[in-house]
């Protein structure tokens, strides 16, 4: 399983880095996600998978049952999905901006101010 | 700490300049004057006492881990130098007082003219080879400033640029080579040096050191090929050129030679390259002279000639050669200086300095010419004037040289016949004759234009007749530092006939004679032009295009405004840099108990992979913006097999939220197409493809390695018993690294901001609200 | 986009999906859940209720900005964390409290709660601040 | 002094501002109280660190390693008092120089969440901590960056943004790969625990994952592209913080991360590595602040190169060289702000950055000429500037080092850094503006050219005062900051310490 989610992380980053080579900015945000998606797997598998429990401590206990997932993992992804969220909504408002102001969505059009 | 604050008071004035011009008005520069005149004073008690090599020192670190400290000492060598800077200096203040008047920035002018004074007096009293380097740099900065002093013109401006990367460019090797020769010597200061020459100049890197600070010397003094900038920077005023470009600034690199020549001088390098050098530029210097029909020109090229032979007699390294040296430094700054300042008074009176427009002035002014005319005779060598005994003395050390001497005589006779014809160029030409149209027009400029130059003039003849106790006394000192022990010195003007008298006699008569005749030989020295207007010259030009040239085209190349021509050249690094370490290192991936696949997690991952293809192959945004979202609970959906149900949760409200901005935007935004063509869309895919590989690679890298009890163990132990909770993801996120998560909602509270100030903000268009 | 079965359906659906998010983050501590999920849920709920019955009517639901909701979020983390501090000991460490709640057993009440009580009011004014921000361009247009 | 107190006093300013969101005069002294705030506990922690050590935090009272550790030692207490000066200067030029639109749209609280993020970047010794922070500095950057709203500046913001996000996300996998390797987030356990590994294969790889990840960041050849493509964009206080603290947060973090993580004796080859790439920032930056023809833009390919003369203290890696370094950030800092609030200056005054349409400001504007004369010279490398004595100190290292093409690179950049300056002074200060007139560019957030009242002539000349002042003193009193320089170079030298301090004797 970790080398299919090793793959699956592969793929995410390889398409998600193909969508920012594009043109389109649209295609940025999208390749943003996928991006972002890769990112939170891969610290998920790198991590040590875990079939099963969830890092939960039944009532009255100290410890929860074995064999439980590495919450730190988990926590980390959890911060870093809700910071890509916020950043992923910055950038869509700026695309969005952008369009409006530039009235394209070819990021090749604007290279005005560095030339 | 008097040296010290002789060193900075010019400096510590000179921003007052200006407001003493709204005071003082037109006696602005008399004022000025003051300053080094007290300084002269000042530095006139210790002549007579410095002779035995004795020397006064300041030291205050500044620095001293590297090195850098703020070192003085007085000695023979410094105080001449001294002596030079800040009299030469009083007379140039109250003379560009006079030329300068009226003019509306004579303020800053005077205070760039004392910070650069500064400077000088910084060089020839550093004892730290840093702190001399120190102001070897500002006497550039400043004569930037002085040279493109009428900087409405282009041409002033291209001249103190063109001064300013030379020097500067010569002055960093200088620094290069100065740091060296600390590092070698292990002190840098310069008499700890000095006494462990032996072990300085055995070193491997002695070369490299020589070579690098002959280089700031050089450029410095305006040394082949190097010399180009000097005569443009004629562009200066008058005072300023006869200032920096004639008796001080380019005389640094004398002065730095003269200093190391005890630590660097005596080896082969050294003596051919420094003599060599020296000689050349002696010659060109004289030969360009007769490519020039601008008085200014023609007096700095005949600098370039005395720098030539100043440089080329401490190469030499003999007693002989340092006292001509500093006999001829003498003579020249006496004579050069007056034939500037009388060149000033003519451009002021006839507002011209063409030759060929200028002739019979002496009708107009008689005194300045009467003044060109003493310069002239003692720039010529002719007795009883100073600058007789100057060149009879070089004259000798040549003869006497220890190498090369017939060459160097030769070389030596040929510059000083083309010095004296030289000499007539400017004092005879322009005087006499027919008066020309402009020179009618001309008559003798204010009290200060010819009271300065006349000075500077009469002292030239009365150290020639009183050389012994005129002269003496400074040269004595100065030579004796070089030399490094006393030396008994007695100058006099008849030594009998000897070869010099001979050959300086001979040096006269055909020099007259090429004077006579030199509108008929002109044409053969346009010939040489080739080192003046298009050589080195040229090559400066040709460096400076070339520079744009490349630079325009780096940049255009690697800034090219195209976003996804970054986006690339990052992967292409990070992929690049990370194969080259895993086929550099090899990959050793230990062998793991791994999980197995059941169906429906591989569903899940098939399902994933499928979606994000489908995101990128799409044409329909909507279908992209579908295929996204299932990426999205795809991945969820891994979470919620592998025991993440906090993270699930979150994920799948996000996603969803995500979807609705996705769908907001959509609206707005124009359909999809296809920017690109097949092949870079190849190599795009190429290019993601193989970081995707090496994130894979990474990932089973690291799950490999099971060697260490990961931190989350204490979390999981202390959850309960210490954090009183018993959700442990939900505890790490706001006890254990609690800290992470108020960075995170900063961030989100950001993004908020963000979002509303992009789609609000309105930016007023034009006017200011 | 005003449909009467969105209506409907927000009617019933908004004092749950409320009521939800407010339950997600209270066991949060100990179950699934959390400020996080539960402050994204609260905003989800208004969402349905801006689309339902358009922006405006979603802006008088929420009693107060979502930015000064988002700022208030921000000072309670910041208050939780310096309840530490200024007993001597490093930012963010923890304090609890036991109460005695007659008919409710013990309740343990620590500033990791009033810290993901920030958390809740933050990420709530944030989502709904960013969301509303779009809509409303949206239906000015 | 607590630790927090850098991170929290930009933190509770922004929240504070952000409530005030109403009130443009509360949040205009909300910004600028807290940024002197955040000086004087930038003096504080300095002073603590110089008489106490190397300074650690377990935030949350949890012990290390488990915890979230902030460390401050003689480098990280030097750049947080940094952050101080620049914010500071920076707020006050601000009030008059962003448009009082702009500064309603919570101007000040986005300032002081990039001053917090910056901050706290250098505080932390917990890898992942360190990419919150950098998030959060680098979401405020974006906004600000945007902010107004223009055409140039959207242009800018997306180059920005996606560049900087892809170092993020290679910054995020890197972390998520080392907790996958090691099983801890601390540096300082992850440093003593990458000793002992087994399989050493995975270290090269990350080393060149942080490298890449944070040399975007910092802005070195050729992931520096960002950097020219944006930072001409916005208004010249925002340009002004951006240059002078948010390449130091790249730099910081290799430094930081190749001194104490990647530091071994089977080190991968990222020293020579880093040299080689050092002297081609140096190169490309300086070459291209030579052609370029808008002031701004002069400057962004300048701090380029400047990122280079940092970047080979590193690769040279010894402590001279290290000295060398952290003496160049902290000259760097003051001088960058400077120079850009300069330009934003001329600006002011002549409605253009454009090198063509300007000229004449020695004459109109004397005290900016003086300013940027000295600013300029300074970065240059000419003494007794501050930048001489970070220049002399490399070059010094080089050759102790032996690195004789690397010293040559320096030098030449040095050069030719005195080269653009000059062509800068040329066109703006000496040469004689066009004689037809010029049209106006609008930047976002910076108003009209002309008259300036008094108290704006104020708010934007004393902070270019000060920092000038302090570039003086940086290069006249050398002495003391090079010994600080120093103290912060042997604690990277020696990691150990900084290790033990983190964790203890524990093992």
């Amino acid at each position: 399983m970790e080398i299919l989610l090793a793959i699956v992380v592969g793929c995410l980053v390889a398409t998600g880095l193909y969508m920012m080579m594009r043109r389109s900015m649209l295609k940025l945000a999208i390749g943003l996600s996928l991006l972002s998606h890769g990112a939170n797997l891969l610290i998920f598998t790198a991590g040590g998978l875990t079939r099963g429990q969830p890092p939960l401590i039944p009532q009255g206990e100290t410890l929860p049952p074995a064999p439980y997932a590495d919450p730190l993992p988990q926590a980390l992804i959890l911060t870093a999905i809700v910071i890509s969220f916020g950043l992923l909504a910055f950038t869509i408002a700026l695309i969005y901006r952008a369009c409006h102001v530039t009235g394209t969505d070819d990021l090749d059009q604007l290279t005005t101010t560095e030339t | 700490m008097d040296l010290l604050v002789a060193v900075l008071a010019p400096l510590a004035v000179a921003p007052l300049m200006p407001l003493v011009r709204r005071f003082a008005g037109r006696h602005v520069g008399d004022v000025a004057a003051a300053i080094p005149l007290a300084i002269a004073v000042y530095f006139a008690r210790y002549v007579g006492t410095l002779g035995d090599g004795q020397s006064v020192a300041f030291r205050r670190a500044w620095v001293p881990e590297i090195g850098l400290s703020l070192s003085l000492r007085l000695d023979g060598l410094s105080l001449l130098f001294v002596l030079l800077i800040s009299g030469i200096g009083a007379l140039v203040c109250v003379y560009a007082g006079g030329y300068l008047a009226g003019n509306r920035r004579l303020g800053s002018f005077f205070g760039s003219l004392l910070a650069f004074m500064t400077a000088m007096l910084g060089i020839v009293l550093a004892e730290n080879l840093l702190t001399l380097y120190v102001f070897w740099e500002f006497t550039t900065l400043t004569s930037f400033l002085l040279i493109s002093f009428e900087h409405e013109r282009q041409a002033a401006r291209a001249a103190a640029m063109q001064a300013l990367l030379t020097t500067a460019a010569g002055g960093l090797c200088l620094l290069a080579g100065v740091i060296l020769l600390g590092l070698i010597g292990g002190s840098f200061e310069i008499t700890e040096l000095i006494e462990r020459g032996d072990a300085v100049r055995a070193h491997r890197l002695y070369p490299a050191a020589v070579i690098l600070i002959l280089l700031g010397a050089f450029t410095k003094s305006a040394q082949f090929p190097f010399h180009y900038w000097l005569p443009n920077a004629m562009a200066a005023p008058t005072p300023v050129s006869a200032y920096l470009h004639s008796a001080t600034m380019v005389k640094a690199g004398v002065y730095l030679l003269a200093r190391l020549s005890p630590l660097l001088g005596g080896t082969d390098l050294w003596t051919v390259t420094v003599t060599g050098v020296g000689a050349v530029t002696m010659v060109v210097g004289t030969v360009l002279a007769f490519t020039s029909y601008d008085m200014k020109g023609i007096l700095a090229y005949l600098t370039i000639n005395v720098l030539g032979t100043l440089t080329m007699l401490i190469g030499l390294g003999t007693e002989l050669a340092a006292e001509a040296a500093m006999i001829y430094l003498l003579a020249h700054a006496l004579y050069k200086g007056a034939l500037f300042l009388v060149t000033g008074a003519v451009d002021h009176a006839a507002h011209s300095r063409d030759l060929r427009e200028l002739s019979g002035l002496r009708h107009r002014m008689p005194l300045t010419a009467l003044i060109a005319a003493l310069a002239a005779l003692s720039m010529a060598g002719v007795v009883p004037f100073f600058g007789f005994l100057a060149k009879e003395s070089y004259l000798h050390a040549v003869v006497e040289a220890p190498r090369m001497w017939p060459l160097l005589t030769f070389a030596a006779v040929v510059a000083s016949v083309l010095v004296v014809a030289g000499a007539g160029l400017v004092a005879v030409a322009p005087f006499f004759g027919t008066l020309s149209e402009k020179a009618d027009r001309a008559h003798e400029a204010g009290f200060r234009l010819w009271f300065v130059p006349a000075l500077l003039a009469v002292a030239g003849l009365a150290a020639g007749l009183l050389p012994q106790t005129l002269a003496a006394p400074l040269v004595e000192p100065a030579v004796a530092a070089i030399v490094g022990e006393p030396v008994p010195l007695e100058l006099k003007l008849w030594h009998g006939v000897t070869l010099p008298l001979v050959l300086s006699v001979i040096a006269l008569a055909a020099g007259v004679a090429l004077y006579v005749s030199h509108e008929r030989v002109r044409s053969v020295f346009d010939g040489t032009r080739v080192l003046g207007g298009w050589g080195p010259a040229a090559w400066y030009d040709k460096g400076v295009t070339l520079l744009d040239v490349v630079a325009h085209w780096q940049t255009g190349f690697l800034q090219s405004g195209f976003l996804r021509t970054y986006v690339t050249v990052i992967l292409a690094m990070t992929a690049g840099l990370a194969g080259l370490m895993i086929t550099h290192f090899g990959l050793t991936f230990v062998e793991r108990e791994t999980i197995g696949v059941r169906w429906h997690e591989g569903i899940a991952a098939g399902l994933i992979v499928a979606a994000a293809f489908v995101a990128v192959r799409s044409t329909s945004r909507m279908r992209a913006v579908v295929a996204l979202t299932i990426v999205g609970f795809g991945v969820s959906w891994i979470f919620v097999l592998f025991g993440g149900p906090d993270l699930a949760m979150t994920q799948i409200v996000v996603e969803t939220l995500t979807t609705l901005l996705f769908v907001f935007a959509f609206y707005r935004l124009p359909k999809f197409s296809i920017l690109s063509d097949r092949a870079t869309r190849f190599r795009d895919a190429v290019l993601a493809s193989s970081v995707g590989i090496v994130m894979t690679l990474l990932i089973l890298l690291a799950t490999g390695v099971d060697q260490y009890e990961p931190t989350s163990e204490y979390y999981v132990r202390s959850s309960v018993t210490e954090a009183h909770g018993r959700n442990i993801v939900n505890v790490i996120l706001v006890d254990f690294r609690a800290l992470d998560t108020l960075g995170e909602i900063t961030v989100l509270s950001a993004a908020a901001v963000g979002v509303f100030v992009m789609v609000r903000l309105v930016a007023p268009k034009g006017g200011r609200s | 986009m005003k449909s009467l079965i969105l209506q409907t359906a927000a009617r019933y659906l908004l004092p749950l999906l409320a009521l939800y998010s407010v339950l997600l983050f209270l066991q949060g501590h100990h179950d699934p859940g959390g400020g996080f999920v539960g402050g994204l849920i609260a905003a989800a709920s208004l969402m349905l209720c801006a689309l339902a019955y358009g922006v405006p009517v979603a802006r008088d639901v929420l009693p107060i900005q979502p930015r000064n909701l988002i700022g208030i979020g921000l000072l309670s983390a910041a208050a939780a964390g310096s309840v530490g501090t200024l007993q001597g000991k490093p930012f963010l460490t923890s304090a609890w409290v036991k109460l005695q709640l007659p008919g409710f057993g013990e309740l343990e009440l620590g500033t990791p709660l009033l810290f993901d009580a920030g958390v809740f009011l933050a990420v709530l004014g944030v989502t709904v601040s960013i969301l509303m921000t779009l809509a409303e361009e949206e239906e000015e247009e | 002094m607590p630790l927090i107190l850098p991170i929290l006093i930009p933190f509770l300013t922004a929240a504070l501002a952000l409530l005030g969101w109403r009130s443009l005069r509360l949040q205009r002294w909300l910004g600028v109280v807290g940024a002197f705030a955040l000086l004087a506990a930038g003096i504080g922690l300095l002073i603590s660190v110089q008489n106490e050590g190397i300074r650690t935090a377990q935030i949350g009272n949890w012990p290390a390693p488990y915890g979230i550790t902030l460390v401050a030692d003689h480098f990280a207490a030097l750049l947080v008092l940094l952050v101080g000066i620049v914010g500071s200067a920076i707020a006050v030029y601000s009030l008059a120089d962003i448009d009082e639109p702009q500064q309603s749209f919570a101007y000040y609280p986005l300032l002081h969440v990039l001053l917090m993020g910056v901050t706290a970047a250098f505080l932390a010794g917990d890898i992942f901590n360190l990419y919150v922070w950098f998030e959060v500095l680098l979401i405020a950057s974006f906004v600000l960056l945007a902010l107004g709203g223009e055409r140039p500046q959207i242009e800018g913001a997306i180059k920005y943004v996606t560049l900087n996000l892809i170092s993020s996300f290679l910054f995020l996998t890197a972390v998520g790969i080392l907790y996958g390797a090691v099983g801890t987030l601390n540096m300082a356990d992850v440093a003593r625990k990458l000793q002992t590994l087994d399989n050493p294969d995975i270290v090269t790889t990350l080393a060149v994952m942080f490298l890449v990840a944070f040399g975007i960041k910092a802005a070195i050849f050729p992931l520096y592209f960002w950097l020219p493509a944006s930072y001409h964009t916005p208004p010249a206080a925002v340009s002004a913080v951006f240059a002078a603290l948010l390449t130091k947060v790249g730099i910081y973090s290799l430094i930081r991360m190749f001194t104490l993580v990647f530091d071994h004796a089977e080190a991968p080859p990222t020293f020579p590595l880093i040299l080689v790439l050092a002297g081609l920032t140096m190169l490309t930056g300086v070459l291209g602040a030579i052609v370029q023809d808008d002031f701004r833009r002069v400057l962004s390919f300048n701090a380029i190169c400047g990122v280079g003369y940092m970047m080979l203290g590193l690769g040279m890696h010894t402590p001279l060289a290290l000295t060398g370094s952290i003496f160049y950030m902290t000259h760097s800092a003051v001088v960058t702000a400077v120079l850009f609030l300069i330009a934003g200056n001329a600006h002011l005054v002549r409605g253009t950055f454009r090198l063509d349409r300007l000229g004449g400001l020695a004459r109109e504007a004397p005290w900016l000429a003086v300013a940027f004369a000295i600013a300029g010279l300074s970065l240059a490398g000419i003494p007794p500037l501050s930048g001489f004595v970070a220049k002399l100190i490399l070059v010094r290292a080089g050759l102790e080092a032996g690195e004789h093409l690397a010293v040559a690179i320096a030098i030449a950049a040095g050069l030719l850094t005195l080269y653009s300056i000059a062509r800068v002074w040329d066109a703006a200060f000496w040469k004689e503006p066009p004689a037809h007139e010029v049209p106006i560019e609008r930047i976002g957030g910076e108003h009209e050219p002309g008259p300036l009242l008094p108290r704006e002539k104020f708010l934007l000349g004393a902070p270019v005062a000060t920092l000038v002042v302090l570039v003086v003193i940086i290069g006249l009193a050398a002495g003391p900051i090079f010994s600080l320089a120093d103290a912060a170079a042997n604690e990277l030298m020696n990691p150990a310490g900084y290790i033990e301090a983190v964790l203890g004797g524990a093992s």
